[in-house]
């Protein structure tokens, strides 16, 4: 019984969190290459020497800075990507914790990851990092908003706030063609949430990495980890939610979620590759006037639906 | 042991190299950033070499030394086409362009191997302000806000907010020379409240960019309009990549590079532009602002002029041109959208004048008046327009800033250097 | 659902090492000079009490208070930073006043409803077995309660609105932000660089707290 | 883990909160305190509900409500800092005795 | 046992990223006071970053504090949504219709502006 309800469960999480890692810097630069990068090098091994390089590299450090929350920020992050991956299901039994409230508590990983990325930029004490961080809190707090009224909607037909009865509850039907605005708009919020691609406001070019411009060596790399891992958790929830989590035919149902996390993995990296930077006031102002209202719809639509089935 | 096996392992990483521009430097950073095994980054915490590019002037001694020292243990410095400092040991020299990158890889795979001693500091390790033991509780400072707590002064409020009544702190800093996000070279003493410029005030100009040698030529004699032509478009896209890349459109940016490199008549544009155009660059970018006005636009000259919608260029009054069936294209806007729009059509006009004017065999006839690519060229070569900035930047949030930035081609133009001697 | 009733000892453990987390942050709160500390601190006490109301079994309330407080404690911050001189706490300092009542009070309030918790006897009504907290909370909100349900609603409408008209300084159909600032503020240059839109705003604004 | 106990650690939160919400002299730093007694508050609730309410769900919904309560504090009060700060640029309770006109 | 495992995937998770961190760093010096200067490409800060820093957005977020309560009513909502069929419906309406309106003043307001 503890196998199976405590080690198997841990064991999936702790190896996804760190294969999907992997995977991500993996596809990201397979992504990178498609779109113009000078290839070169082992694509396979280049996320492990890096990796490899900047355990070597001394750390840096700033005048003053905030020395326990800046060490703690990228570990919280991490950690935060763990309990995401914790209450995703890979099959109906398979989930490491399947709490009554596991919707609430994704969105409250969401919303307190807010909370960790502005530690990140904040305990720097630099200018840039700071600017990153402040930002991040204007997009982060914008965002949550839009994933919550989405995961609410996936919670309607499955009568529950527990993962494991929304993918149940897709039995049916994938929630993806019956609520067919949720995940569009909750690859939106992915993005945001790792802050990747066009999302990219807290550690962009423009700030010179933004809350990462002050770190190096292995608190850089665990900060890249956890951006990655954050990923990787954000593709299990919107696999999860709309996608049928382990529903399938022929494979077995974790087979399925991996797959699908793939499929999901490979459309955020491709949408983080393919668009540019947004100016920070005008995100807010999309989040608001424009995802807001279409989640509002989103949420119309789904309890529409559910009622009439 | 096992420590030696990281490292062997992480040698084979790509080298992170931290460009430092100088004068005429962006040759290398162009070479780099379609190089594979080498990953140009925008901080010097993130990298693992720093390439002296060009020849530093003697005013920007100051910060290079501040940069140089910056980068995390451990670090190789190698100078590129500039001379190093007498003083540094164990320094690396090369001149060739294309031995560069082999240089940078070595360098990066020697340090990390051991092979090679991280470069010493060159600043004495002292904090800004002495501060330690000093004030109420040893940390510098006094009182609530005043002293040098860790070496530096609070920030205080001094002027009140551009925009809304609420008056905060500013922050007052000097950017530059050699952030990655401005043009190579400039420096600016800037006031930030929030992520908002209060104040801006260049401090640096940018260094002059080179202009190719059939400008000059161009002053001497007939030139065939097809090299002209082609010669502007090349640095336009050159400066398109900056741009794209500070938008975080990487791989837009670096096609637009390969572009250049292997730009001829029959180039197109068309990819590029549908690329842009789709991944909703115009729409969803930080591209509003930094408008011109008309007095502004004609000092400074050149495309930023003619995207604010005046219509002046020399090349309509050559007659070469004008039997091309020559006409400027404009803008109205005049704000950085508009300027990047802009850029794109007289890249394509360029194109298609070389295009035309290769199947005719065109030249240019006027020798007294030349359109560089930076502006009108009459009695002297365009000149420095940066103090046009300090109007143009207080209001302006910190992404559209840069990206204004990005968008006006303020620096001189210049001969080029030509060949460093080996 | 029923195992916090008949909990084990890892229940008892846990309780102890929460409670004492959430006492010792809130303590910190007012024990730091960093504002971001401080709010952050007191996310973590209200984490704690959170933990401890999922072991309580009401899991919905616990995770709830999780992204409620996240998002409240990071709008504090941000606030805190905005208004506090030496927000970081650079410079050690001590912004209290009538320390000794505090003290006295706060002690008072904690013997006073320790007291009260001691030694007042409760009615002992345990949760019923098969007990579904978040289905039964959300029946009472669709039932009997629909009506403290709904007036929150309106409530926390006019708290918008009137946050809005507080916090926010331009008027009612108030110019787009981009070009308000006229160009040419020199340097340590006076006031005056503000444009027409401020001075009026900060005219607007005067009633609001007259 | 007993209903006394649970209360008593709600009394300890209550208490730190009263000695801050009396002592701290900035608005924020004071509507921390605030924050910290409706936190005990919440706890005793809950507290109450699972031990001597019979899971009755109006034990709930008090806690949502004192959440609710805590929310409007602490909106409305950082839109009264704001415009008292644009108007006096103060930012602690003893500089207010000056709008007292 | 659930929330045993998620204690214990946080603490792991937590653990490795401090570890990976302390591990190599435990015998690195401390930088040098020139390398600990705020980067910003040469040049050099007057003060420190922390400041009472300017927040453009700040009517926005509290504007989202009210909107996130309206959420604390609907996660209970959501769950007997079926159950009570079209009276949870025109609950969420009127929710809904709350909350636009809360966005629509806001807009006009020009609370997402940067202020």
């Amino acid at each position: 019984m503890i196998v199976d309800q405590l080690i198997l469960p841990l064991l999936m999480v702790l190896v996804t969190l760190s294969v999907g890692a992997y995977i991500v810097a993996v596809l990201d630069r397979l992504m990178a290459g498609a779109f113009g990068a000078p290839r070169g090098g082992n694509v396979w091994l280049a996320p492990l020497t890096r990796g490899a390089w900047l355990l070597t590299q001394h750390a840096n450090a700033t005048e003053a800075p905030d020395w326990r929350a800046w060490r703690l920020a990228p570990a919280l992050y991490l950690a935060l990507a763990a309990i995401g991956l914790a209450v995703m299901p890979w099959s109906a039994s398979l989930v490491a914790t399947d709490l009554v409230t596991s919707v609430v508590l994704w969105g409250s990983v969401e919303a307190l990851a807010t909370v960790v990325i502005f530690l990140h930029g904040w305990s720097a004490n630099a200018l840039l990092t700071l600017i990153g961080g402040y930002r991040y809190v204007a997009l982060g707090l914008s965002y949550i908003l839009i994933s919550m009224f989405v995961l609410i909607g996936v919670a309607l037909p499955a009568e529950s706030l527990q993962f494991t009865q929304v993918v149940a509850s897709q039995e049916g039907l994938w929630n993806v063609l019956r609520q067919p605005l949720g995940l569009p708009l909750f690859l939106i919020v992915g993005l945001g949430m790792t802050f990747w691609g066009p999302l990219d406001l807290a550690d962009s070019t423009d700030l010179a990495g933004g809350t990462a411009s002050e770190v190096s060596g292995p608190p850089r790399l665990v900060w890249d980890i956890a951006r990655a891992a954050m990923l990787v958790a954000f593709s299990g929830v919107a696999t999860t939610a709309f996608l049928g989590g382990w529903l399938g035919p022929w494979l077995p149902g974790p087979l399925w979620v991996i797959v699908k996390m793939l499929a999901v993995l490979s459309v955020l990296l491709l949408l983080g590759r393919w668009l540019p930077r947004l100016a920070p006031e005008r995100c807010v102002t999309l989040m608001w006037v424009v995802l807001l209202p279409l989640s509002f719809l989103a949420l119309v639509w789904a309890g529409a639906v559910a009622l009439w089935e | 042991m096992a420590v030696n096996w990281l490292r062997k392992f992480a040698s084979r990483s790509a080298a992170t190299v931290f460009p430092v521009l100088g004068r005429q430097g962006e040759a290398a950073l162009h070479r780099l950033a379609l190089t594979p095994g080498i990953e140009l980054v925008d901080s010097p915490r993130h990298a693992s070499v720093l390439l002296v590019a060009g020849e530093i002037p003697a005013d920007r001694f100051e910060p290079l030394r501040r940069v140089h020292d910056q980068l995390p243990h451990p670090f190789a410095v190698l100078w590129f086409r500039s001379e190093p400092w007498p003083h540094l040991e164990d320094v690396t020299r090369i001149d060739a362009l294309d031995a560069l990158p082999e240089a940078l890889i070595a360098a990066h795979r020697e340090l990390l191997l051991g092979r090679r001693d991280s470069a010493s500091r060159i600043l004495p390790d002292e904090p800004p302000n002495p501060w330690e033991g000093l004030g109420d509780f040893g940390q510098g400072g006094e009182g609530m806000m005043g002293g040098v707590p860790y070496g530096r002064p609070m920030a205080m409020n001094m002027m009140d907010d551009v925009r809304d009544g609420l008056t905060l702190d500013s922050l007052s800093f000097r950017l530059g020379p050699f952030y990655p996000g401005l043009p190579p070279g400039m420096a600016a003493e800037i006031t930030l409240q929030g992520d908002l410029v209060q104040m801006w005030s260049t401090q640096l100009a940018p260094y002059p960019r080179a202009l190719d040698p059939v400008f000059f030529a161009a002053r001497e004699r007939p030139v065939p309009i097809a090299e002209l032509e082609l010669a502007r478009a090349h640095h336009h896209l050159r400066r398109l990549f900056s741009a794209l890349r500070l938008a975080g459109l990487e791989g837009a940016s670096l096609s637009a590079l390969r572009l250049a490199r292997e730009l001829s008549p029959g180039s197109r544009l068309d990819g590029l532009r549908r690329r842009l155009v789709r991944s909703g660059f115009f729409r969803l970018s930080s591209l509003a602002g930094g408008a011109l006005e008309a007095e502004q636009a004609r000092q400074l000259g050149g495309p930023a002029a003619r995207a604010a919608g005046l219509d002046d260029d020399l090349r309509s009054q050559d007659d070469g041109y004008r039997r091309l069936g020559f006409a400027p294209v404009t803008q109205s806007a005049g704000d950085t959208r508009a300027r990047w729009q802009q850029l794109l059509a007289e890249i394509e006009q360029s194109l298609q004048l070389a295009r035309r004017a290769e199947r005719d065999k065109a030249c240019t006839e006027r020798m007294d008046s030349i359109e560089t690519p930076r502006g009108p060229w009459l009695e002297q070569l365009p000149q420095d327009g940066s103090s046009l900035l300090d109007e143009l930047m207080p209001g302006l949030e910190w992404g559209d800033a840069l990206a204004t930035v990005a968008s006006l081609d303020v620096a001189a133009a210049e001969r080029s250097l030509g060949e460093a001697p080996a | 659902m029923t195992e916090s009733m008949n909990h084990g000892i890892g229940v008892d453990i846990a309780f102890v090492l929460l409670a004492a987390l959430a006492v010792i942050s809130g303590w910190r709160v007012f024990r730091t000079d960093s504002m971001v500390r401080a709010s952050f601190f007191l996310l973590v006490s209200f984490i704690a009490v959170g933990a401890i109301m999922i072991l309580l079994a009401a899991e919905y309330l616990g995770v709830a208070m999780f992204f409620m407080m996240a998002v409240e404690m990071t709008v504090m911050a941000l606030f805190m930073v905005m208004f506090m001189m030496n927000p970081a706490g650079l410079n050690p300092m001590n912004m209290v006043h009538q320390e000794r009542i505090a003290i006295g009070a706060g002690i008072a309030g904690f013997v006073v409803l320790g007291a009260m918790a001691l030694f007042a006897a409760f009615p002992e009504r345990p949760l019923p077995t098969g007990l579904d907290p978040v289905r039964s909370l959300g029946l009472e909100m669709l039932g009997d309660s629909m009506l403290i349900f709904e007036s929150a609603g309106i409530v926390l409408l006019a708290t918008m609105i009137g946050v809005v008209v507080l916090s926010s300084h331009r008027g009612r159909y108030g110019a787009a932000a981009e070009g308000s600032m006229p160009p040419g503020l020199a340097p340590g240059g006076d006031p005056a660089g503000k444009s027409e839109e401020d001075e009026e705003a900060g005219g607007g604004h005067e009633h609001h707290h007259h | 883990m007993t209903l006394a106990t649970l209360l008593l650690l709600a009394a300890a939160l209550i208490g730190i909160g009263l000695y801050g919400a009396l002592s701290q002299q900035s608005f924020v730093m004071l509507m921390m305190g605030l924050e910290l007694m409706l936190n005990g508050v919440m706890l005793a609730a809950v507290a109450f509900w699972a031990y001597s309410g019979a899971g009755a769900p109006a034990g709930q919904l008090l806690t949502i409500i004192v959440m609710a309560v805590m929310a409007i504090e602490m909106t409305m009060g950082f839109a009264l800092v704001v415009a008292v700060f644009r108007g006096k640029q103060a930012d602690t309770t003893e500089s207010l005795s000056g709008l007292k006109h | 046992m659930e929330l045993v495992a998620l204690l214990l995937i946080l603490l792991i998770g937590l653990g490795a990223g401090l570890l990976i961190q302390w591990l190599p760093m435990r015998h690195q010096p401390m930088p040098t006071w020139p390398q600990r200067a705020p980067f910003l490409g040469g040049g050099t800060p007057d003060s420190h970053a922390w400041s009472r820093y300017h927040v453009r957005y700040y009517p926005m977020t509290l504007l989202l504090i009210a909107f996130e309560m309206e959420m604390m009513f609907m996660y209970p909502w959501a769950v007997v949504f079926v159950e009570k069929g079209m009276m949870a419906m025109m609950e969420m309406g009127m929710f809904l219709a709350i909350l636009s309106v809360g966005i629509v003043y806001a807009w006009r307001e020009g609370v997402f502006k940067w202020q």
